[in-house]
């Protein structure tokens, strides 16, 4: 493979919440949910995300306003072109014929999109059901509104659904009902807590993590996470691998290769 | 695994064996180096250290053609502070670990030298070679021969430890500069740099596609290049030679140590075959010495010369 | 095929299209010229020609490796007055021949270009940059700006033919040379000659395989340093740019001319793609100009410049 | 494929004649009769040679000692190792349900071996015979003596066989018989004679050419003949294509390129 990015033409764009727009093209990626493609804006910058739509040819991926490179992206029409390269990364690994529940924090949710597509696809209804945590700070950010069968809504401010974190929300839920896995994505303080919840649960657990990303193959070392390079050996971890961890849940490192506390 | 003893000694320093993980690749964190070591290296290197942090190029930074790998990082690294916190109980790697030292002027090489001087380094090695950063290495003409001795003697002078100067693949006078080096008080040479800088055209965006829109070309369009550069410097210089570039199986260590190299450097390589590159390239000489019957590094060291 | 007009105006030379056989491939006999231009080639280039005849290194002279081709010929070539009675009736090759010129000194640039003057070329070729023949290119000082422009200023007063001042990637002041002989009153620049040299060793018999040890790198591994350099170029210089090294598909020539290329050559192609490569490479053009709205070679010259 | 070298030890030496000499080597080649390879001495020199022998992964060359470099690989002994790369070239087509002569003179025999065994395993006994002339100046420079069923041999000095040439051999046969398709290999001034006689009779016929070697794989233009390269879109050359060669028979290139009468 030659990792070059491909210039491919934006052919539809979907907002998804007042932040996040989804941008489609017509692809073919052999993707696997959690895996990402890094795209390129010329002369610009180059970062990660997922592909949150998978519908034949066609691909997605849903991009939140936060900084330069991302508010470059919202300034794109249809017709624009932007380049992709990959899929990289190490996806989630399914298991179908059980309970499982998909814990999405903030555009998390995008990196899990495909997987609850998946899953809802290859869990057999006899033996498995798919439950979908959504969380947000307020109502607005909410995405994917009418995408999944069962997704249950939490935010911080109480506008939307449960009133509390995902974490909150899946501890009640583990009340009343079992899971034997548990997908998340999100603030990596949250996917901490989600770990740490699903330990005590005995519950297999499967976390997309993010670091700062520049080859996305494997050679540049930027997104090491205590000898595990996210962008080959992740983006997803399972519990037993992260608990090997130390940085997971307290250290980053950025650009420059210097550490800081999550 | 054969029983062929691979071990080398470099510059004093005890190696298992002749690989060791280059500069720049997968050198920013301990942690790393030491999964580097566990899939058997024979050292490692630290991505290279400034003075300041660096944010280096924007990206994209690396990416690969038919023929190898192009890249322009830009010496992105948290400056001399943050790396000597990152890297110390360096014993926990388990195997040598080197240096890397860059600075816009030779006082620069100095202060990170001494920055780095309280933790465990083996080796310090100093690219005076980098094609594609400016303010540093060719681009800052420290690849002149007046330049290389001027910065190795000032390091030569505030440490103990082997100083392996790393020279271009793209200067003509590699030998003269070399020979600098060894003037100065350099241990050893580390053969080659990235080559270029080359660039790569995204012909439907019309653009450059590094950031930096030229950048240094590694693994196998530079094999043929490095195998010369370490095969003629072998001839000029008495200090051993690290070769670097295009290394990414047994036969290819091989031919470089023929060439003149006593230890061998993999950077693209990790791309190509894997983090565990190091232990198939050990695997593979292993087996090519017994069916040829060599049963030492050093006996092979400089063999392809008459 | 398509409609498009691939049609070039080199120097006053009306091209057909862009693709023009590269020098010492093919380039042997007025039969040869010939065939590569009934497989699409617009423009041929004859094997380089000296003074007196030259048997060249010994074999081999010609090898491949992952990333391309590693040569050492040595020039060989019957001399000028075998080439004088070779390369008669030009016409009756269909597309521009250029000579490609060689010597020790500037006297036998000029005594081969007044040897050669009563055929029909079209250009005169003048490499300064060959890596691996002793007396010649590199190894005898030509690729310095003085003398570059010496060399260029005999033969541009005993000619009236566009001179083509063919370029090492090797040399960081490719800009400086390329200036030189522009000044000197060149009309093109030819963008690259082959890089290195390298070396490749074979292992069980711990030799060098070329016969003179080193040679030259062409092919992909060739690529992104030929077009940084004619990126480079197309800043530094007025004349148009004849981009050369690793072209062997539509892509690579369209990466090359938006770099600044104004017509590609080709060598190490015809060994990965065939010798109706030229067909193949302008029918790739044709078709991504096709779908990308281009309309002209002339438009996308340079096309990669801010 | 990448065009290089591979070592091989000698583990066989033959003497066919005097001047010639087999080497044998364990090798896997995917040769076919007609085609070359190019044989190593490092340091030294690199040239073409024809696989004589192929015997399950046994393959030899018969090599005519003649100058520098054939009389350097005659004082190779058993577990001396050559370079060998290849094979190079387009090989003979076979017709195998006809009457066939193999005309060879002097080491050209040597490229037609390989292709005499061929045809004797593939031409149907009820509708073809292969018959080979082997040609010499003198007795002692037969090779192959005995290892061809039927192999009529000719000498210029009479000393073996018929007393004349190859051609005159051929003509002679061809008052009695027919063949479809002669296979022909040695000095070109036979080979051009064989192949007038050929186009006289109405045969076909099929010619293998020497010029100078350098590359094997079409890119120096070293071996043209007449815009057609040896390496590669010979050796082997049929009567068609040869009546559109006109060096054919006249013309030869030297080393540096110059033309030289044959
Ligand atoms: C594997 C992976 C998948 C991702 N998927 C998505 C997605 O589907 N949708 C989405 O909106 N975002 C996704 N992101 C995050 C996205 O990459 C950042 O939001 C984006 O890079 C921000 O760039 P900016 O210039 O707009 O903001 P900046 O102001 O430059 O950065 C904001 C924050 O984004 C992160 N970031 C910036 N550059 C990078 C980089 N090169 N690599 C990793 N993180 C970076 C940092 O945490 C930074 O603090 C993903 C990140 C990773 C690692
Ligand atoms: C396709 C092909 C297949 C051949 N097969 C055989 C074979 O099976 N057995 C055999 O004994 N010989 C074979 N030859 C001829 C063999 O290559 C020459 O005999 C050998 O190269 C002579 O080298 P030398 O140094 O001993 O003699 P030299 O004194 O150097 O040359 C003697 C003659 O050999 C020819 N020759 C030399 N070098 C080359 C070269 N690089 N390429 C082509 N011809 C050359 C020239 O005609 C020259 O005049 C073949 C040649 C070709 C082209
Ligand atoms: C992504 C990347 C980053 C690099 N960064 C550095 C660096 O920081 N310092 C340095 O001395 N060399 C650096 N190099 C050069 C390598 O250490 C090595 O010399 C070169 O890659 C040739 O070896 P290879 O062909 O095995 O990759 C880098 C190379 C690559 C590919
Ligand atoms: C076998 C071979 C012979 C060559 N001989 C010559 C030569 O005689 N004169 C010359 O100017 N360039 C010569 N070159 C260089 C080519 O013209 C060209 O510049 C180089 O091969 C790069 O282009 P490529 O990558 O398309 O092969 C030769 C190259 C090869 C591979
Ligand atoms: S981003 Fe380069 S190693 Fe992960
Ligand atoms: S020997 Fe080089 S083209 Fe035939």
């Amino acid at each position: 493979m030659i990792e070059q990015p491909m210039m491919a033409k934006i052919c539809d764009i979907q907002e998804e919440s007042p932040g996040v727009k989804t941008f489609f093209f017509k692809l073919n990626l052999n993707f696997e949910p959690g895996q990402f493609v890094m795209v390129w804006i010329p002369l610009l910058d180059e970062k990660p995300f997922t592909i949150s739509y998978i519908q034949k040819d066609l691909v997605g991926i849903s991009v939140l306003k936060r900084g330069v490179f991302t508010n470059a992206i919202h300034s794109k029409k249809i017709g624009d072109m932007l380049g992709i390269r990959g899929p990289y990364g190490r996806g989630f690994s399914l298991k179908p014929d059980s309970n499982s529940c998909v814990v999405g924090g903030g555009i998390g949710m995008a990196s899990l999109a495909t997987l609850v597509d998946r899953l809802n696809l290859v869990v057999d209804k006899r033996r498995g059901h798919v439950t979908v945590i959504q969380g947000a700070r307020t109502a607005a950010e909410i995405i994917y509104q009418k995408r999944f069968r069962d997704m249950k809504l939490c935010t911080e401010d109480g506008t939307a659904g449960f009133r509390g974190t995902t974490v909150d929300l899946l501890k009640d839920l583990l009340k009343k009902q079992r899971f034997q896995k548990v997908y998340t994505c999100g603030p990596e303080k949250m996917l901490y807590k989600v770990v740490e919840l699903c330990g005590e649960h005995g519950i297999e657990c499967e976390v997309s993590l993010e670091r700062y990303i520049k080859c996305g193959f494997g050679v540049c070392g930027q997104c090491d996470c205590s000898g595990q390079r996210v962008c080959i050996d992740g983006p997803i971890f399972n519990i037993q691998e992260l608990s090997r961890m130390e940085d997971f849940g307290k250290i980053t490192i950025t650009k420059t290769g210097a550490r800081v506390i999550h | 695994m054969s029983k062929i003893n691979l071990s080398v000694n470099l510059c004093g320093i005890q190696l298992t064996n002749p690989t060791i993980l280059a500069s720049g690749i997968l050198g920013t964190t301990k942690a790393l180096l030491k999964r580097v070591a566990e899939n058997g290296a024979g050292a490692v290197t630290i991505k290279s250290i400034s003075v300041e942090s660096r944010e280096g190029h924007k990206n994209p930074t690396v990416i690969t053609f038919e023929a190898g790998m192009l890249n322009a990082v830009g010496y992105s690294n948290p400056g001399v502070d943050a790396a000597a916190r990152e890297f110390t109980n360096l014993q926990d790697v388990g195997v040598p670990v080197i240096a890397s030292v860059i600075g816009t002027q030779k006082e620069d090489f100095v202060r990170v030298v001494d920055g780095l001087s309280a933790q465990r380094f083996s080796a310090i090695e100093i690219p005076l070679s980098c094609p594609h950063t400016p303010g540093f290495g060719l681009l800052a003409g420290q690849g002149t021969p007046q330049a290389t001795f001027d910065i190795t003697s000032a390091v030569r002078k505030v440490t103990k430890l082997p100083i392996f100067v790393k020279l271009s693949p793209n200067i003509p006078e590699i030998c003269t500069i070399a020979k600098a080096a060894e003037d100065a008080g350099a241990d050893a040479i580390t053969a080659v740099n990235s080559m270029g800088p080359g660039m790569i055209i995204n012909i439907e965006s019309q653009k450059p596609i590094l950031s930096f829109k030229a950048g240094g070309v590694t693994g196998d369009a530079l094999r043929p290049i490095a195998v010369r550069c370490v095969y003629d410097l072998y001839k000029a210089i008495k200090i051993p030679i690290i070769g670097v570039g295009g290394i990414s199986t047994g036969r290819h260590a091989i031919e470089m140590i023929m060439a003149g190299a006593s230890a061998i450097g993999i950077g693209t390589g990790v791309y190509s075959r894997g983090i565990d590159v190091f232990r198939k390239v050990c695997e593979e000489i292993s087996l090519w010495m017994q069916e040829n019957g060599f049963d030492s590094i050093k006996s092979m060291v400089g063999a392809a010369h008459d």
